[in-house]
């Protein structure tokens, strides 16, 4: 079989909407299965991919995004992998060859995707304080552009070049480059942490940040732990704070009353 | 301190609107989902201040470091408005504080709930019957996500309603109170070292049979040593104004290509 | 062997002091060995009341009623356990066969036992405030009495009765009475803790509350553990609130040199 | 502050034998030991208050929550009695602080050691002996428990002395003294709350051939999430004085009832 | 308070090699290496107290027990001994504070990485190797300790110079900071009690067949409790003035010596 | 073989180094292995050293003195197996049977060595009192020697009187002496915390002790959380008394404005 073009043109913008969707309505595309369903309408066979997205929900079960961190992306997995079973002769199994590596593929795009958007964001600042506020909306409105191309342009590839050329893309990929990209997944949320610290009073409550630290470190505790643990911690200080602009009203009443 | 609110239902649920397509769609590491708070709370916040130099210092204030769960994120946006329109740009650092506090534990009670165990239950029960070619809990749960949108819709007015009464019932103590937030999110901020920076180094020490692992070495000298010493190294640099962040990341990600070509972290 | 009427009675009378002398005294009847002796004594057949002692006391080994929880009664199960096997024909067997369901029945007469306490001190302090002091003595003074039927009334159905009959009644109960009676003395604990609550500032120091809970719900400490933690807190909110004094009282001298 | 002390000897272990038949025999989940301990001091406070409201007005305060391990309370009970011989009805806060911060310690002590390890030693072996027709052990447990009794009076004797010389030394930082043993009380308060409302749901969730227990998901949300939501709603109940003790134990009673049938709660 | 600093780096360097041979070597019970602290310091002291009076002050100060893994003290005696030479005899106590407060630490950083994962490394190659009489990792081994040597010499002029830094820095606030670190060090006093004194007792209770361990009922009544009873008899006899450390020594040997011979302490 | 009289002492000395260096310098003779060369070297059977020594120090892995305890000293095990394994006609068997009792017996010596010590130091600080300090420095040189005599004196038994003496000699000794002084290794750190306390304020500061107490008890933390924490209640406590200072320093300066 082959798919006409305005299948083509939907899978791949349905393959493009599942980040866009993932990362904000999550209307459900972010879940094998359900994608599943969208696809299967396109292609006209329901039941394979039905199959598929039960398979990939069921392979994906537990795997989630969580921190910024990127994730294979199976949603999109399911896309490739319905286009190529109806494509190809191969069936459900050439599908899924080349949909699983694909789905792989997406966490080294989204790394990049997110260190694009870094530039994209400074520049909505920039513009900001330009006071061009169209400009800045218009900047930001590129985030989610992005997002649908990191889907959209191995499933375009996947559709008119075909999955061959997908795999052979991905074998061509050096390690240090996928590798790399995973290692940077996990350093680079250092940069926001640093960032939180440096616009915060750290210096002034160093105390606060290693008391988080500890609860962490040596306790293991969940972030609702710490946040009980902090809400603690600011409930005394709340009341130190008021005991003592009580004391220096006090004083300074009795400082006022002198000058009388 | 408090004045008159500005905001009407209709802004609120606009700003939720506009949030929820975007949310994690400018994420970024330096600014997390800041981009598209600015874009969400943009039109309000014009609303709010009128002179455009507040509007520009609170839109700076908003883009700032902010990471939550993207649905959890509703509740405490909405009250950071509330609180901004309650307490005007004398509130900013009360915001800032706000949303960092929270952020954290939305972030923790999100993912585990929403991330996690939901599409547990629903995908593993879904996933089976699409085997079979039964669609039905695939529909049923496309049409629960859909209910979930109006909900988070909620969530968004909800929250708005509940800072501007924490701000009107404040008054005079908005500076106590930002002071406050910021202990609770430097707390926050420390125990973000060790669970999302994850660095470890796969190095080990043969030596006969005997195989030492270097990160276990590390982990006796000090716990989580590495994320300790990459957020303090980008910390000072960032303050030292001496290199740019968007140089810092490149720089970052040099490291993590170079490294993870030699077997040094992973 | 037929029970006299003496014997009857003094083996109503010591089941219904198990439950008072566990809730007091601690004489020890409420382990079944030694409750076993004095069941012997009265039904005049040492090694078999010592047999079933012994047993009973083996199988609620690590068994207290700790805050308040209801728990069987084993001690009441060994008075009946002996009248039944001294009186039928079944031997040790018969008399384990409805010794132990009465046993795990007191839990539910416990519960019910300590609602109607409630009342009962209600009323005393109702009395005490219109200053009739005896009449809240009196009214106290039924609390033993309460504890003692809660035992007394499946004894003396045992006794002239017939075992058969507890059984009936006992498969009688409906489940969601008898589980009821259970989860409510799971429940129940929080009216005092709430209580506890009311009449302390608990709203001036909730970051206590939020400590002690986090203590036992995050590091499972134990109660020891928690009263050091408070300990700690407590000596430096002292060394705080002395601090705060002194340089009020400073003050006030200034503010009183000041006068003059 | 303190003034002349009025007790006996005699006076002391007076309360202490009113105290140990009653102990746990009046508990109520609402009063807990409390009647009993109203029983036992009752005649010694008499005598300190010879004012009839005072009188009544400590009373009441004793007519507050209190459960510990029935020896151990001995100790606590007459230092609370020591405090109020020699503090008087001012030390009224300082005497219901004190129960309050060591009723929790005391309960654990004793149950662990006095209803736990005690009767497992002797009663494992005097159970054995006993299957043999063997007395001497159990006769020698029933001897230990009499000379026990003993003991627990001079607990209440120690007790009281140790008190009234804390109140003494104290002077007039009683106020003080009160508002830190609160401060204490209502930590052991916090930590009461998972440790003795014991609610859980054993409701599950079964899909396809997966089970999720609905418990494990509330713990996730928050841990020990159904204690703490029924004692903030008894507690609102209570402050808001609707709705009376009595009335909202009945409440308890039918909610567990109903619960049970229905396998909501366990 | 700071004053001009008289050690030379020569200086510095001679307490250094007076320090390292010497370190544990004079250790005892109750000073430590507090001797070898006066040994290695003492001619420095000397110059920065020409008096004599101020010079046996300082020194009686050194006396007091000091305890730290021997090469990591060279980082804390080198601070110290800054803080010592640029505040002078009024820094007395912050001197003292600040070797108490890091001894703890240093120790547990040194005992584990250099007393035991640094000889299993080289230990179990160069012992593997030495077997089939192969000498070379065992002749690198002692290079690297000689190496260390001078590592250790930099340390303590690293230290020399921080120490200076911070009193420097500090100015009048030096009684504050002697304040504070005698906090950090009571916190370390505390948390050597459970960890450095071991006393435990191997005492069981057979009955039938059923054997308690008498030391998990000590356990129960409150962890560590024999270390904890130990200690607060000790301080309290050292308090009292009534016996000398020495007679209390042999006391304790001779109490280890009975409670041994009837297997009462192990 | 015989030992010559150089042999015999070099071999004495190098015994007696071992504890000397252990504690001091860390040359490297607390480790077996290296210590074997230097014992090899001297009686010039190299291979045989090796051996020996690399025996001992695999079984030595992990063992150190850790908080003032004494440990068995395999490093003087060391010479005296290779002494033993040189002249007897044994080897290496009949070396390791009196080397390795040898170095257990060094955990006694190493108490008495610790014992004595308190006395020299607490003469040296009398002479320090005294003013006497070249008399303080010669008294803190003994220490050194003490550890030397430690390994020497049974290393001179070995090596003149023979290995069956030192055997004979370990056996004599009564358990509850051996069994003593280890139970007092254990002990006596006992004597160092309780003097630190007293020097400092604990009782002004005890929720400090408390504090340290629970970390590890409660939570077995390590002393570099304990530090940690330690240095969160510093900060803390530090911010404390700087508003403090702060505050009085306030109302002294109005105290002084009214006096004028
Ligand atoms: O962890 C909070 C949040 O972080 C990022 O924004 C994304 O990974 C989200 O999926 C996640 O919910
Ligand atoms: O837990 C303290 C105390 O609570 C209740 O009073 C009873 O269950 C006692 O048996 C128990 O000792
Ligand atoms: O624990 C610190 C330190 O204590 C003593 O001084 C000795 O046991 C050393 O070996 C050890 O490093």
């Amino acid at each position: 079989m082959e798919l006409s073009i305005v299948q083509s043109i939907l899978l791949i913008v349905l393959a493009g909407l599942v980040p866009v969707d993932k990362y904000g309505m999550t209307f459900g595309l972010r879940w094998p299965v359900i994608t599943s369903v969208f696809a299967g309408l396109i292609v006209g066979d329901m039941p394979t991919a039905l199959y598929i997205g039960g398979t990939l929900q069921l392979m994906s079960l537990g795997i989630a995004s969580v921190g910024g961190s990127s994730v294979p992306e199976y949603g999109v997995g399911v896309v490739v992998a319905v286009a190529i079973a109806a494509t190809s002769g191969g069936g459900v199994e050439a599908g899924l060859a080349i949909g699983i590596p694909v789905a792989m593929l997406m966490v080294q795009f989204d790394v990049i995707a997110k260190l694009s958007c870094g530039a994209l964001v400074q520049h909505a600042q920039k513009l900001a304080n330009e006071k061009n506020f169209s400009g800045m909306y218009r900047t930001l409105l590129c985030g989610p552009v992005l997002s649908f191309l990191t889907a959209a342009i191995p499933m375009a590839i996947a559709v008119f070049v075909g999955g061959d050329m997908v795999n052979a893309v991905l074998n061509a990929l050096p390690a240090w480059f996928t590798g790399g990209l995973t290692v940077a997944s996990k350093m680079l949320p250092v940069v926001g942490v640093a960032l939180l610290l440096t616009y915060m009073p750290a210096n002034k409550f160093f105390a606060a940040v290693m008391l988080g630290f500890v609860l962490v470190a040596y306790f293991s505790m969940s972030m609702l732990g710490v946040a009980i643990v902090g809400a603690i911690v600011c409930l005394v200080y709340w009341g130190y704070c008021a005991d003592k602009n009580a004391a220096s009203a006090n004083s300074t009443v009795m400082g006022e009353l002198e000058d009388e | 301190m408090s004045k008159e609110t500005v905001l009407t239902k209709a802004d609120i649920r606009r700003c939720a609107l506009r949030w929820m397509p975007m949310a994690v769609n400018t994420f970024s590491y330096q600014y997390q989902q800041a981009g598209t708070v600015v874009f969400a709370l943009g039109p309000a916040l014009r609303k709010i201040y009128t002179n455009d130099d507040e509007y520009v210092e609170a839109l700076n204030n908003h883009f700032n470091y902010f990471n939550a769960h993207p649905w959890m994120a509703n509740l405490v946006l909405g009250a950071a408005l509330g609180i901004e329109d309650e307490g005007g740009i004398a509130a900013k650092e009360a915001v800032q504080g706000f949303k960092v506090a929270l952020m954290g534990p939305m972030a923790g009670i999100g993912d585990s709930l929403i991330w996690v165990l939901y599409p547990t239950i629903m995908g593993s029960i879904a996933g089976s019957l699409a085997l079979d070619g039964n669609i039905t809990l695939t529909l049923i749960w496309l049409a629960l996500n859909i209910a979930f949108m109006f909900v988070r819709v909620w969530m968004f007015q909800f929250g708005y309603e509940s800072g501007t009464k924490l701000i009107s019932v404040l008054g005079d103590k908005v500076a106590m109170l930002t002071e406050t937030l910021s202990v609770l999110g430097l707390i926050v901020a420390g125990a973000l070292i060790p669970s999302v920076v994850k660095i470890t180094t796969p190095l080990t020490y043969t030596a006969g049979e005997s195989v030492t692992e270097i990160q276990s070495i590390l982990d006796q000298i000090f716990p989580f040593l590495l994320p300790v010493l990459a957020t303090f190294v980008c910390y000072r640099l960032m303050k030292s104004n001496k290199v740019s962040i968007s140089v810092l990341i490149l720089i970052i990600v040099a490291i993590s290509m170079v490294c993870a070509a030699f077997g040094i972290l992973s």
